[in-house]
């Protein structure tokens, strides 16, 4: 056994200083009070025992005190409050320009896929000093992703995307955890992040990406389940044209607006006749347990790709539209 | 001792009223259902912290070699649930509350004594389901159920244990309507609202979420129950279903549920406080409300266990400032227990001892949570141990302290004997040393950020858990004193008289062991609770 | 909680009790907070309802527009008429009236089990058209009568059904524990236990049958009225 | 000691209000009765509903089960239980309704 007794935890992330700033706050604000009940039950205990004071002074209660007692520790709490919602807001809007990551998660791994193509397991390599935006979803249970260092956390949902954002601030390898139980082997289902500095970042990127990027594997499998004899963007296709749709306003038939995000895409796909576009027929079937979550990430990282000016389905072997260097890359 | 104890032998009481088997399985005496029910949760407990020494055991070293994952994730659900459902829920309550309230508020019995009798039986059958799954299996879902891995995914036994809680469910909401009723319309004459002792008032506030709060769970549960059996899609993301509405609902529940626990035992600490510094408790009035304000203040906050679950973010901070309002009431309990010692007149007897211990340690339960109720700082240390130690800190630390508080406090009423004193008073120094010993350190692995329910850990988080496993060993030595002394005290402690500890309150009127039905001549109220006067005459005890 | 050792003792006086006012007034509060109790048990179930009814309007919309309105308005009224009944019975049993205090009785039980037996010709349907939640659940769309549900995903319309089982179903089991207690009310007013100074089992059985009354005056809407208009 | 005792021309009356709001409020399912206030299209029908199940549930309370008799404690005890219910459902949609208010660039 190695004899280590660490008290607190690495500070890696733009987030870690925020959060361990108002953990100070607290700790000062509870340590206070803690003393002050301890100090003073002692001393009563003390100086009141039977042997030094046997009678008792009764006394009634009193008002300004039960009034001082409410609302010194309200206010003292209204600030903790105000604090931890401002950072929680934060922590829950990814800025613009981020990184954009996806993840899968399933009983007991972490897959994790880079827009150019990069696959990686139970290990995520990310660049020093640049906003990283994880867009994450579950094949199975309820999975959580947190990196202490970073002092984030964001249950992964099945069903659902959810997203976290973090900026690193110093290279190293952190510890990647599933705070969510999730069953038999949740303690194994960890990991790292892996830091970089930007220039080894450049040339890990480099490496392994074999397989195309992401988003042209989404081409694929678009045209694979034939999306394209319907979603062809020009005037009389039965679907809607999707070329420039991601982030745009849609009229759904009940008349009522909703905004093209990662969700709404992944439901129009697994769950289409829920969300029918005002002016078409819900005739396209369910592709719900046909596509795995990482096909639908793929098909949704090419919808995002596709711009407005392009033509939808590009000539095959043309290049994946959209600069997905990930460097240059503008998410909307 | 300067009143002659009677010998409790030669006169009738509830204990020599009728003897044999009969007599106690078809009691209807709310005193011996109390009874029956110390047995039962004492069983429970026992099987409880059986399971958390192993998972001590077990999380010695950091690699998994004790036991298997399957095994540990099985040992830490059945220790959630035999603890929560079986033993916390029910522990004051069903014991201190059902022996006490009728003679604290001048009654014969409860307002229904075979409803009383049926929920012990509810309890046990809800009991001997939930054990029949660890014994056929076990289940590895967590306490918490949450959907899809108990309706889907876990292939272990989730629908006796489900079964087995609502049936523990209904138990407590009978014994909550039962406790309502009869504080509304058992009183003695003259005991009006503000006479009623504070322990009368904590369980009317803890009655109040049994009843309003169970058939939440309860009926959550059938929908768990429902959807792994037929998959109907009711929690099932592919059908679907929504998990994060199970944890709704299972939390709408589970977060009252908390003060169902602790509010009983705030009830103990104020009679204690109120005894042993011979003085009416400072603010009587703030006190009493603050149950109540807990009680529906505690509804209102629920979704701060889902702050990173996927909940609404506008949700989770109407959540998070909730939160903050309900941590006011409890504070004001503290000051006012603390106010109560100002010029009191002091004794150390081994209730007391707990009950300092319960005010020290919910201290740093109750502070600690107001980091869990942040948003920024909760994202980082929910899911951690530092959940862990805070409502340890509650539930252990609060909850059964008062709990052994009350019943040495009480024990002579119960039992006409004295338990030894020297070894009382060394039993709870050992468990509030074994206690801090044990989750203290919980608190740094926390935010170090060490996930709960984890089997193995990362090498560097072993010298606290080395900690937390030595405090748990000299915490199990703690409570298996009590049990031991308390058995021995049955045959040998001293004999009690009526009132050993000079207190005031209805209770302390009829002798010990109490007569079945409760007072030889029916009561009547003259004056407020805590009515100490302060002169030596109240002093039994030197 | 007034106590009164020299009251009249009346055989029905249970002994912890003081009077047969005390004992009144605490079993009438201990069935109202049982009706509290069950308000939240099916408020779990009507959560659930509103959460999913909100998510899968058209769903909702086609699965209730699949129930047969007429069925449902007759057992609403069946229900409501049985109410009557039960608080005639109540009248009967405060002033005394035996015969009277039966025949309600027996007219209550009859009108809860006409409705038992709606439901179940109700289920018995649902179970011919697949429409029962689990592994045989199927929407037969060339079936005329499912026409409703063309475009609604088939896993919706089953979260719609199930639903409707669960409301039902557990109201329907409310109602047979309520037939249970009435028949054994039966028995004991027919040999004369209830008298104007006695009469707490009627009365509060009868809070008990209104109680779930109230609930299947909410189901009924809920259930079988959504959206009823675009789909006629 | 028995509650307090209702005249039967009362339940009568309660009796035919019911079957009226029954009919009504089927009769009103059928109709279109959608409508638009600030160019919102708003669906009534759904609120009517449940407003006349309101008022049925109102009438039986208050007569069939005499809670407009009733003591003051039976009032609050029944009142404390829709409003727990009101807790239970308003702030669990709270969550609902409010999950898209945060706009993800």
């Amino acid at each position: 056994m190695r004899f280590t007794l660490p008290l607190f935890p690495d500070e890696a992330s733009t987030m870690a200083g925020r959060v361990d700033a108002l953990y100070f706050y607290l700790l000062a604000v509870t340590a206070f009070f803690s003393v002050l009940i301890f100090v003073t039950v002692l001393a009563f205990a003390v100086k009141y025992r039977r042997s030094k004071h046997p009678v008792p002074v009764q006394m009634e209660g009193s008002m300004p005190l039960e009034v001082a007692w409410s609302v010194i520790p309200l206010g003292l709490s209204m600030v903790m409050f105000v604090w931890g919602a401002s950072i929680f807001f934060s922590m829950n809007r990814p800025p613009r320009g981020a990184l954009q990551i996806y993840a899968v998660s399933k009983q007991w791994m972490w897959k994790f896929e880079h827009l150019d193509g990069q696959r990686e397991i139970n290990q995520l390599h990310v660049p020093v000093g640049r906003d990283v935006r994880l867009t994450m979803i579950s094949q199975d249970v309820i999975h959580s992703f947190y990196v202490p260092a970073f002092r984030v956390k964001q249950d992964v949902l099945p069903g659902r995307y959810t997203t976290i954002w973090f900026q690193a601030t110093k290279p190293g390898s952190y510890h990647l955890f599933c705070a969510e139980y999730c069953g038999t082997n949740h303690s194994g289902m960890i990991g790292q992040v892996v830091v970089m500095e930007p220039a080894q970042y450049q040339i890990w990127l480099s490496g392994g990406a074999g397989e195309g990027s992401l988003a042209a594997n989404g081409q694929k499998l678009f045209r694979d389940l034939a999306c394209d004899t319907c979603h062809r963007g020009d005037t009389g296709s039965r679907g809607p044209d999707l070329a420039g749709l991601f982030g745009k306003p849609v009229t759904l038939q009940a008349g009522n607006k909703v905004v093209a995000d990662d969700s709404y895409i992944r439901d129009s796909i697994v769950n289409p006749a829920n969300k029918v576009v005002f002016g078409y027929q819900p005739i396209m079937p369910t592709f719900q347990g046909q596509i795995s979550e990482e096909g639908l990430l793929q098909l949704l990282a090419y919808i995002k790709s596709l711009e407005a000016s392009k033509t939808a389905a590009p000539a095959p072997g043309a290049a994946p539209p959209a600069a997905v260097v990930p460097q240059t890359r503008k998410t909307k | 001792m300067s009143v002659a104890p009677q010998a409790a032998e030669s006169r009738t009481h509830y204990l020599n009223a009728d003897y044999g088997i009969r007599s106690w399985l078809l009691t209807t005496d709310h005193k011996r259902i109390a009874l029956l029910y110390l047995v039962t949760v004492t069983l429970f407990f026992a099987v409880g912290g059986f399971l958390a020494v192993l998972i001590r055991l077990e999380l010695l070293t950091p690699v998994g070699d004790l036991v298997s994952s399957d095994t540990y994730n099985r040992m830490f659900t059945m220790h959630g649930i035999t603890m929560v459902f079986f033993f916390l829920i029910p522990s004051v309550p069903t014991v201190l509350g059902n022996f006490l309230i009728p003679m604290m508020i001048g009654a014969k019995d409860m307002a229904f004594p075979r409803l009383n009798l049926a929920s012990w039986y509810m309890l046990l059958a809800g009991g001997a389901i939930t054990l029949y799954s660890l014994v056929t299996g076990g289940i590895d879902t967590g306490w918490t159920f949450y959907a899809p891995l108990s309706t889907t995914f876990s292939n272990t036994h989730v629908i006796p244990a489900a079964v087995g809680i609502l049936i523990a469910g209904f138990s407590s909401i009978f014994t909550g309507l039962n406790f309502i009723v009869t504080i509304h319309r058992m009183r003695a004459p003259g005991m009006t609202w503000f006479r009623l002792p504070l322990f009368v008032w904590a369980h009317y506030a803890a009655s109040l979420i049994m009843v309003l709060g169970t058939p939440v769970v309860a009926i959550t549960l059938v929908m768990v129950a429902l959807e792994r059996g037929l998959h109907i899609g009711i929690f099932d993301p592919r059908l679907g279903g929504d998990p994060i509405l199970f944890q709704h609902m299972f939390w709408f529940y589970s977060h009252p549920a908390v003060y169902i626990m602790i509010l009983p035992s705030m009830g103990v600490v104020s009679e204690l406080v109120a005894c042993f510094a011979r003085k009416r408790v400072f603010g009587y009035p703030f006190v009493a409300f603050s149950s109540l304000a807990i009680a529906v203040f505690g509804f209102l906050v629920w979704g701060h266990h889902m702050f990173v679950s996927g909940q609404s973010v506008y949700a989770a901070m109407v959540f998070s400032l909730l939160s903050f309002l309900v941590a006011i009431p409890s504070a004001v309990k503290v000051f006012n227990w603390t106010a109560t010692l100002y010029k009191g007149s002091i004794a150390y007897n081994t209730p007391m001892l707990y009950a300092f211990g319960f005010i020290g340690l919910f201290t740093i339960g109750g502070l600690t949570g107001l980091f869990l109720a942040s948003l920024g700082v909760d994202v980082h240390v929910t899911d951690t141990y530092f959940i862990v130690a805070h409502f340890h800190y509650i539930m252990v630390g609060g909850v059964v302290m008062g709990y052994l508080g009350g019943l040495h406090f009480w024990w002579p009423k119960i039992s006409g004997r004295l338990y030894p004193e020297g070894f009382a008073k060394l039993a709870a120094l050992i468990i509030f040393v074994g206690f801090n010993l044990t989750f203290f350190p919980q608190f740094i692995l926390g935010y170090l950020g060490m996930p709960r329910r984890y089997h193995a850990y990362p090498e560097e988080f072993q010298v606290l858990n080395v900690m937390s496993t030595a405090g748990a060993s000299v915490l199990a030595v703690g409570y298996l004193l009590p049990f031991a002394y308390l058995l021995w005290s049955l045959r040998y402690g001293p004999v009690a008289g009526p009132n050993p500890w000079g207190a005031k309150g209805l209770e302390w009127e009829t002798p010990s062991p109490p007569p079945t039905f409760n007072f030889d001549h029916p009561p009547v109220v003259v004056e407020e609770a805590y009515a100490y006067h302060g002169g030596q005459e109240d002093d039994v005890v030197a | 909680m007034s106590h009164n050792p020299e009251a009249a003792s009346h055989p029905a006086l249970q002994h912890h009790f003081d009077s047969m006012e005390q004992q009144h007034g605490a079993t009438t509060l201990g069935m109202w907070l049982f009706l509290v109790q069950e308000i939240m048990f099916f408020g779990g179930l009507f959560t659930v309802y509103l959460v999913y009814r909100v998510k899968y309007f058209s769903a909702f919309a086609a699965g209730s527009n699949s129930l047969d309105l007429t069925w449902g308005a007759i057992n609403t009224s069946l229900l409501i008429g049985s109410s009557l009944t039960m608080a005639l019975a109540v009248h009967a049993a405060q002033t005394g009236r035996r015969k009277l205090l039966v025949l309600f009785l027996g007219f209550t039980m009859l009108l809860g089990a006409g409705f038992l037996g709606v439901k179940a010709a109700e289920y018995h349907e649902k179970f011919e058209k697949h429409h029962v939640p689990g592994a045989s659940f199927k929407i037969d769309l060339n079936d005329p009568g499912q026409k409703g549900f063309k475009g609604v995903d088939a896993n919706n319309a089953q979260l719609f059904f199930s639903l409707y089982f669960a409301m039902t179903g557990m109201h329907a089991l409310h109602m047979v524990i309520g037939l249970g207690i009435l028949g054994v009310l039966l028995v004991k007013s027919w040999k004369g236990h209830f008298s104007p100074e006695y009469n707490s089992p009627v009365e509060l059985t009868g809070l008990y049958w209104h109680f779930v009354d109230i609930v299947w005056i909410y189901l009924f809407p809920l259930l079988y009225l959504i959206d009823r208009y675009h789909h006629y | 000691m028995s509650g307090h005792i209702v005249s039967r021309r009362i339940y009568y009356g309660i009796f035919a209000a019911l079957m009226t709001l029954t009919l009504l409020t089927v009769w009103v399912a059928t109709r279109d009765v959608d409508t638009h206030i600030w160019g919102l299209h708003v669906a009534l029908n759904p609120v009517i509903a449940l407003a006349i199940a309101t008022t049925k549930a109102l009438l039986v309370i208050l007569y069939f089960m005499h809670v407009r008799y009733s003591s003051k404690l039976t009032k609050v005890t029944v009142l404390a239980g829709f409003f727990w219910l009101g807790i239970l459902l308003i702030m669990t949609m709270g969550d609902y309704i409010s999950r898209e208010w945060i706009k993800l660039p």
